[in-house]
Order: C-alpha cells, then structure tokens, then sequence
C-alpha cells in the first residue's frame, strides 16, 4: 500500500553530482552507513554536506569527505575527521562552521516553514558575520536562516512500511529534524516491520516525511 | 439550484474526495470538510492530519470503545489506524506550515477571485478565532475552499472578500454544489460545472468574475 | 531523593492574583483538571490566562474563564465557549487571537532562549498589526516573539518521581512546549511511577524542567 | 605551583564539583570537565546533560555491556541512570539555549576579566570548530571554565582574549589549579586560594587584573 521500499539501484538513482545532502548522526552514532556506503560507490562529486560532525575518517559521514567527494561541509565540529582540516587548508574543501544548536534551529525552520529564527548565540563573535542582528527586549539575536536539502540520508532503529520512524537512545539527533528539511528523504531501516508494529508515540518521524526506505545491511 | 442543503453537501464532499491521489496528507477542516472522509475512492489511501497532533486518523470509535485520549482538532473521540502516529502542536504546524501537508480543506465565509479568504471573525457579530487556519492556508501545499455557493441568497465566492481575512492569495481550487473553480494567476477559471445547473445561473450566483475554461468538464459526483 | 510531589496546600500557595499561567490541553483533552479546580478554588483573580482554546464553559481552562478569574487570554480559538465572547464584547475580557501555529512557536522559542521567529501565517492580515515584517528571499514573515508565564500547569499521562512525562496520545499537544516556558512548572499525574519505569524514548518532558508534581484526583 | 598536572587537573575537577547542589541540571565538556563527574559530593544528585540528546547520562558500560546506540558528546559510549531520557538535537538545544541547565562546565583556549573566553579556533593551526560551545556558555545558567592556570609557563586567564571568541561576557567562574575567581560586574575576583599556593604567585601567573576577595578562602579540594 505504501510502495515506499527501494534496492540499492534505486536509491543509487538518486544521487547527483553537486547535490546537497544532509546526513544523520552525531560522530557516527544514528548514522546510514548502508547508504554512504551507496554514496561512496556512487562516485558523486561536488556535494555539499550538512552534518553536525564530519566524523572520523573510516566512519560515517566523514567517510565521504576522506574520499574527496565534498565541496563543502555545513557543519559544527570537524576536529574528530583530521581529512576535513587538511583540506580545508589546502583550499579544496569550503567548511562552514555553526553552533550546534543553530544548526539544528536552522534545519528545523527549513523543514517547519519558518523564514528564521533569531539565537544569542554567536553574537560579539565571528559567527555574526554577514548576519542580520535584530535587537528584542534590549537582547541582541542574530537572524539565522534556514537550510535545506536537496536528499536527507537517514538513519531509523525501527521503521514501519508506512515510513514511521522509532530512534532509540541517542542515535536521534539529528535525523528527525533532517527528515523535515529535505525533498527527498531515504530512512535505513535497522528493523523493518509492519504499520501498527511501532508505539505510535514513539515514533519521532511521521511516516509522510518519508520518501523512500532502505533496508539497513549493517553488521 | 440544488435545494436540498445535505444533497448540496454531499456532493461537494464527493468531489473534493476525488481529488486526492495515494498517500497523500490531508487536512479536513470541522464540519462539510470532515465530511470528505467517507467518500474517499475505494484504493486511494488518504493519510489524515489532525491538527491536535496525529497522523493516520481513523473514523469515529464503536460505541463502548470511545477513548477520551484520542480526540480530533474538533474535540471529538475518533481513532487512529495502523499507519498513524502522534506528536506535539509545534510538530503538528512545523508538519502544517513547512509544506508537508499535501491538501488542506476549509470551509469560508467568503472567498474570492484573487484566492483571499476569510473563515475566522465577523467583526462585532462572531469571533470563534482563527485555530489552525491561517497556518493550515500558507502552509498546506493546496489548499481546496470547500463551501455552499450561497448563503441565504448570497453569493460567498466574491470580487474581494470583506471580512477580515485568514490570508491572502492562498486558495488553489474552490468546490460548491454547482461547480469547481481553480484560482489561476488571470483570475479565476470555472473547470467543472454539475450537470443540474447552467453557466448562467452560476454567473447569477456569482459575484466574482470568472472564465470558463475551453475544457470545461460536467462535475463528476 | 528529588522531593518534586506536592499536595493540595502547596500548589494553591503557588497561586497569585495576575500571574501569567499556561494551560496545557486542546479542547479539553490533556488538560490538567484537579489543578484547574484548585485555580478556581483559589479565587485568583485577574489571571492571563494563555492556551490553545478557552474549551468549553464546564470544562477545562473554559472554567477559569466562566468563574471571571482571568482578565486576559491568549490563545488561538474561543468559539467553544460563549462565556469567552460575552465577556471580551462585554470589555471584561481582554482576548489575544494568536494563529495555533504562531501560539506554539511562540512558547517554543520562550522555552528555547530563542528571540523570536520569523512566520509566513498571518502576513497581509490583522494579525500582522504591530509586529516587524522582515523579507528574507524575497518572502515576507512577521517577527513573532515568544511568550513566557510566570507558572505552567500541564497534565501528564504517566510521571515518574524524577519528573519525567509521558503524554498518551493526542493529550501532548501544548503540554510539552508549555513546561519549557515558564517559571515554575507543576504537572498533574494521572500515573505517578517510580524512575526507571518509564522507557526513556518515550518521556517528552525531561524530568528537570518540571518543578513540582501533583497526584491528579480525576476520576 | 603544582607541577604534577593530573593531580592538578584532579584539584580542578574536585573543586568544581562541590559547586552542585541537589538535582541540578548540568552539562560537562569533553576532557577536564568530564572528571568533574568523578568527584560529586555523595548524596549530591546531578542530573548530567549531553548535548547529543540524553539527561541522566550515567558512567561508562561494564564490559561486555556496550550499547552503540547510548552514547556521549565525544561519541564515547555511556549508560543511563533510570531517571534519565533521550531527545533529539533540536530539544537538546532548546535545554541549553532555554536556560535550563544550571551549569555549564568546560575548558578554554584563553578565558578573560571580562568573562569572554576562546575555545574553539587557532586560525591558521587549529580549528575543530565550536560544537555546541558557544550554545552551552550562552544558555547555561553559570558557566564555569575549568582551566590549568598556565599553558607552557603562559598565563591562560588575560586581560582581553585574543583567539576568536567563543562568546563575550558569560563566564561566571573560573577554576584552575591554583584559585577560583568569580567574574563580577567590576572585574575579576579570586575568591579561594589552594593552600600550596600565593598570592604573589598567583599575580605572576595571570596575566588578567584581579582583586583579592576580603573574604579569600583556602580552596576545599
């Protein structure tokens, strides 16, 4: 009834040079290994990734930056992944640093249909470079806008066919908010089941937001 | 004219129900657009958002299985099918306003030629408030006027809407018992008409300017 | 060891003539009734009182508005209750229409030390009156600004002693955004259970925010 | 001075945790700051956040009881205590920024008299970015930078930092080795005094101006 499935050449379809991706996880916990995996054999270059870390090397998200296939990150830490300073350095790959909770502010305007929100959090600092401060209250804000997507990879611990998400423990983070901001959204499923398998309050990501399911192949 | 109010009623909820495709989003508004849910096609299945917070809604509970903790944005116990699930109000407008909602029903109290439309205040007389609308008619991919093409005589569909407004230029396509109406960037295109009534007593009932469309088609209900 | 449950006394001396309380519900449904009889049992007078709808004339905050308590609301819908309307054409009551959407983002950012947040709802109506337009894309948005209290009442399906809430069904609704945005925050029981007996992916309210938890007497 | 830097680092993070009180909320960086959680007061029940999206973060698993999907924000696995939760990046960040959490705990580049501290970049050298740093010392309700008081023999608390900022004017307390100073509306405060130290070193060791509180303790480590 959902017809929400796809193969690995289905999914493979999906992923264009220059394309702009948005990747589950914090430091590889919660994150789609199956489908970078998918994006690494890909081949696809020119991305621009957002992510709250680029992760290490061998793991995660940070996999795709070690094999060159960044342009640029949109991320908040890149101190676990010594590849994406290197190339930073080297001028090959554009790192845009933001505060974690304003990442996840700004994907969540994205995918909520807000025009931005405005944060404390980064003002008298270089974040506030080039931004738009709003005085509320006599409290300065900036006015940080929101981020979207052209594909969100994510990761589900348990997923129904109908494309409800359950996350367990910390492996949410950023995947439901993520699962909002994209045009297209690919869960893995870790476990997949039925509709009516899953509590319906826990599920953290309503099955519409879902385009198209991957069955994990994760150790 | 179709007289007969519930026979009016009924058949704009046909119509409407025909319009939406499988798994799609949807949103009914309290009352004529609640009514769109029984007359769904047979195949087609429609996921139903209910403001309050689920998705998968499913109809009203057998007697004796009422649960008070399952309530719809009316207020009312209903029940929720295998495919739904729960969340909080800034889930269910982040869902509603970030465009993931495919169609959003309403009814009005008048809408008119350029799409406005205005549900919530007559000023001084009666001010229920605006709810969920005004976020359901930005956010809501498309948003579908469902209303009686007049009230006591009155034409609701109009050049300008005089009341207070829910929003502006919102509307894509609006369903009376006499025809359907797409709200298209020259105006407003009469698409459909039901077999029961004529273009000039559509006119007559009509404030608002319209074209018929060359491709105008008998409302299939 | 977290010394969070009240009696009956010690929430009515929480109560104050023109505080600014928040009422979690939706017509009704998850609304912290035990602790609205004691708000009426109080007297307090003069009360802003805000919530999604003023519900029904005997039934949830509806009853704040019926027993004159409040000089102000701040909601989204009054239709339910004739009381609501009579009183504002009445000019006892001063009603503040917020768009449902705009409510909750309102109390959200209160409750996440955002300044504001920039909506599309509302724009070339009344409720833009007063309020700062700000293009961003070429898209107007109104400044919406949050919206704190000075106590926040909400009903909670099952509790632990940590503080911890589990919701069932569509009684979540305003419930967790409201026990971020206010001073002090008592939630009403229906279930109290010891900590460790609530699965921690289910708990929408993190025990810390709430300040205090009263056993719920509905029958 | 205290040469040894772990018993250094250990006088810090005692120090900063007798600073807790009863079921306070409290969020502790990567490094220095996660000893602090060795050396909470018995009876004293602190909450701890990870800004990853968990509360009631408890020790790391015994062997063998490793869960990959119950971890920390230095991706290092953890348990939970049974008060505690999971919530996602969003949620996590409204408890930071929303002025829930009570204290925030973490280290510094450089941290100065007016409570600005850098913490995140070393242009040219070093940059693994803020993380949710400058989230945490905005929204937290005291931020306490734990700090070596010097760095290869230099000063670590200044007049004025010079690395790009983390955040301005936040810091509430900081703690090293050989002192605690409160930041206050007229400058810098040294408030306790480890008993292995002086004054005179102390001044020849902080390169920031400073005023000696009348009511100077010894530092209970």
């Amino acid at each position: 009834m959902f017809d929400k499935i796809i193969n690995k050449n289905d999914f493979t379809s999906l992923i264009k040079d220059g394309m702009v991706i948005m990747v589950g996880g914090f430091l590889g916990c919660g994150t789609p290994e199956t489908l970078i995996d998918l994006v690494l054999a890909s081949g696809a270059k020119n991305l621009t990734l957002i992510c709250n870390d680029t992760s290490f090397v061998d793991r995660g998200v940070g996999r795709l930056v070690a094999a060159k296939q960044a342009a640029k990150v949109i991320t908040s830490h890149i101190g676990t992944n010594p590849e994406t300073g290197k190339q930073m350095v080297e001028g090959t790959l554009n790192v845009e640093l933001v505060p974690q909770g304003t990442l996840a502010e700004r994907i969540r305007c994205a995918g909520a249909g807000l025009g931005g929100v405005l944060t404390p959090t980064g003002v008298g600092t270089v974040v506030e470079e080039g931004k738009q401060k709003i005085t509320v209250d006599g409290h300065e804000y900036l006015l940080e806008l929101p981020l979207r997507a052209d594909l969100a990879i994510i990761n589900g611990s348990s997923v129904d066919k109908a494309g409800n998400v359950v996350y367990n423990a910390t492996t949410r983070n950023f995947n439901p908010l993520m699962a909002m901001a994209a045009s297209v959204v690919v869960v893995e499923a870790e476990k997949l089941v039925e509709p009516g398998a899953l509590m319906p309050e826990l599920v953290m990501t309503p099955g519409p937001l879902v385009t198209h399911i991957f069955k994990s192949e994760k150790r | 004219m179709i007289e007969d109010i519930e026979l009016a009623k009924n058949i704009i909820a046909k119509r409407i129900a025909r319009e939406f495709k499988n798994n799609q989003l949807v949103n009914l508004g309290i009352g004529l657009p609640t009514m769109v849910a029984n007359h769904i096609p047979q195949g087609v299945n429609v996921i139903l958002q209910s403001e309050n917070g689920m998705i998968g809604m499913g109809p009203a509970p057998e007697p004796g299985k009422e649960n008070p903790e399952v309530t719809n944005a009316g207020g009312a116990m209903v029940t929720i099918l295998p495919h739904g699930c729960y969340f909080d109000s800034a889930t269910s407008f982040a869902l509603i306003r970030g465009k993931h909602v495919e169609y959003t029903v309403l009814g009005a109290l008048e809408v008119d030629q350029e799409g406005s439309l205005a549900s919530w205040i007559i000023p001084g007389k009666k001010v229920p408030g605006m709810g969920g609308a005004m976020d359901l008619v930005v956010g809501a991919k498309n948003v579908i006027v469902s209303t009686l093409h007049t009230e006591r005589g009155k034409p609701k569909i109009l050049k300008k809407c005089r009341l207070p407004l829910t929003a502006r230029h919102v509307v894509n396509m609006i369903v009376t018992e006499l025809g359907v109406f797409r709200v298209t960037p020259g105006g407003l295109a009469l698409i459909e008409i039901n077999k029961d009534t004529t273009i000039d007593e559509i006119r007559a009932n009509t404030e608002a300017d319209f074209i018929v469309s060359d491709n105008l088609k008998t409302m299939e209900v």
